[in-house]
């Protein structure tokens, strides 16, 4: 079944193959190139193992994704129709939230002012806090801005449960881009000084590890 | 610039009768509110005349405003925005001017509406697509992965020769014998004073009467000061006095004489 | 990449393959024949088909299993080695340990009851258990004496640890008292042993391959 017999280490190409199949069956969550390494062997050319498994199950049920940096099998899309459930989620998400969330993904790394800015309305910390919970969005850094505000970008979680292979994939960025409508840096002759204005500076700062991202009173 | 064009469509006025009466809390903020009015008209933002929606978004408010007073201040700033962005469109840009010119103001809120709109398409985008424990899944029996811990035991060389020689220390302690020493306890001293003193009455130091027994070196400070001490007590209880010359001289004892005899 | 080419209904056997796949991945429990039956339509060949599948994963990292009538994904028996994931963790040893561990390297070949009279403190199964574990001392034998007790030695990797070439090595009364490690006030008679000159005198039996060193009661 296995493929690649053309190499000549075949057998221990198959086992490592096994082996990482074995891996990211058992988990449910996306593993990190690490965590197969350290199975595999730290020798073993993982991104080609990982390409032949992904080219072994890509006609199969069951498909080999890229998650950001993760890996993970998820049901083939195809199959959708088939295996679709009723939405475990007891509540949706709110147009407020889901609108803070994709404002996130297409803005990153972006701050609380700056999601306002979009959004033209002031967000409850209670919108933020629901996308950290459903662990979609992180807090990133900090801008380098007065007052350091909290800089907000997405996980791979999120890219996981919209089936993301990663930012770039995100629908419609390029012509977003293209369009200008996610340039952050508005042409100074269109600064208005009312009603809602944003420091839009993308420089950001990590977040230390005791940052809770707490802005000082 | 289509934002001073005067082709906006007037709504009719029974709709806009209808749609004053709603609350504006049903919006999410003014911009919100002014995206839905361009909408109602224009499917392309870039079309839409700025002028004329800030002519409905101030009809709009006004409703509100007069029949319920808690109107958000949100609204409020943006009707007076709105108010002055008209004004600079209507009245022609003066050169020395330093204030952005109407048409800038306008561009930059057909570009916030056109940037909340394709927010908006892209939420809906995002929440179109198949996402997993809806249409795509993972493995539903997840093979837990146990995690033994091992630990790795720390002790260096120094450690191993030091915890040795302690033990073995420690194992001299456990066999350790105290040295056996002759020591006069007062009693015995007590004894031997009054038998050597006798009857005597005569002054003669202790020591003359201890020479025998202060030969021995390792004796010596053990019988000095049992029999001091020992003296001491025979002479408080009256039985012989003791008397020394000068400091660190000899000690003289004799029994004391009876008084009564 | 799927088998069973020779089939004529080819593409409608390989899409209900693929939907038994991703079903069985999926399920949060094993499924039976009839969970699948609708899946798959009611006309399949269901018991061919998993047979089908089994036959296709038999070779790879997850095995598909029958437990009584359903049927689940597993991780093939012979890497069940990845789901057990060892962790290490540095830890001091203790002084009981250090001590004991001194006094098998000085003393070896040394019973139980041997270091205890050494130490002068009772020791503890665990402490030896703990030595063992790390993997510096090792049963060698039995003492030919009443009781025929174990005898403990150190290994080859407790020389590698401590960077000892043999047990000659190890630094002898003068060595230590010159490094201070011993006061130099200790009574003549206490003596170190050389490592292993007491072997011929101490007799001892090698231990049986199949003596655990338990103790007889």
């Amino acid at each position: 079944m296995i493929a690649g017999d053309e190499d000549p280490n075949c057998e221990v190409r198959t086992r490592q193959l096994r082996i990482l199949e074995a891996m990211l069956f058992a988990s449910s969550e996306p593993l990190s190139a690490a965590d197969l390494a350290d199975a595999v062997g730290q020798g073993a050319a993982l991104p080609r193992l990982l390409e032949e498994l992904q080219r072994q199950y890509a006609s199969r049920g069951v498909n080999l994704v890229r998650r950001g940096d993760r890996w993970a099998f998820r049901t083939a899309d195809d199959l959708a129709f088939i295996l679709r459930r009723e939405e475990s989620e007891s509540r949706p998400l709110s147009r407020a939230a889901l609108e803070t969330l994709s404002i996130i993904a297409y803005h990153q790394p972006a701050t609380r002012a700056e999601i306002e800015d979009v959004r033209g309305v002031a967000t409850g910390k209670g919108t933020l806090d629901i996308l950290m919970e459903a662990g979609w969005i992180r807090m990133r850094g900090r801008r380098r801005s007065p007052g350091r505000p909290v800089t907000y970008g997405t996980t791979d979680a999120f890219l996981d449960h919209f089936g993301l292979e990663n930012l770039a994939d995100l629908p419609g960025l390029e012509d977003l881009k293209g369009s200008g409508l996610l340039s952050s840096n508005i042409p100074a002759s269109l600064q208005i000084p009312l009603p809602l204005t944003a420091v839009q500076q993308r420089e950001e700062d990590p977040l230390d590890p005791d940052d809770d991202g707490q802005d000082k009173e | 610039m289509t934002a001073t064009e005067q082709d906006w469509p007037k709504p009719q006025a029974a709709e806009h009768e209808e749609v004053l009466l709603v609350d504006v809390g049903g919006y999410e903020g003014p911009l919100d509110l002014l995206l839905d009015l361009a909408r109602r008209h224009k499917v392309d933002l870039s079309a839409v005349s700025v002028l004329a929606l800030a002519e409905q978004y101030l009809k709009f408010i006004e409703g509100p405003r007069h029949s319920r007073i808690e109107v958000a201040a949100d609204y409020l700033v943006m009707a007076a925005w709105l108010a002055y962005l008209k004004s600079r469109l209507m009245v022609p840009d003066a050169q020395s001017d330093d204030e952005p010119s109407g048409e800038a103001l306008a561009a930059m809120l057909q570009f916030r509406l056109a940037r909340l709109e394709a927010m908006r398409v892209a939420a809906r985008r995002l929440t179109s697509r198949l996402r997993l424990g809806v249409e795509v899944f993972a493995r539903g029996m997840p093979e837990e992965v146990s995690v033994a811990r091992r630990p790795i035991w720390e002790a260096g060389y120094y450690d191993l020769l030091k915890a040795y020689s302690g033990v073995r220390e420690r194992g001299i302690a456990l066999d350790y014998t105290p040295r056996v020493r002759s020591v006069w306890s007062l009693q015995d001293a007590r004894e031997l004073l009054e038998r050597l003193i006798g009857e005597s009455v005569e002054w003669t130091a202790i020591d003359a009467y201890l020479v025998q027994y202060l030969t021995i070196p390792e004796d010596r400070s053990s019988v000095r000061a049992s029999t001091f001490a020992s003296s001491l007590e025979l002479v408080r209880q009256g039985k012989i006095d003791m008397r020394q010359a000068e400091t660190f001289g000899p000690l003289f004892v004799r029994r004391r004489r009876d008084p009564s005899t």
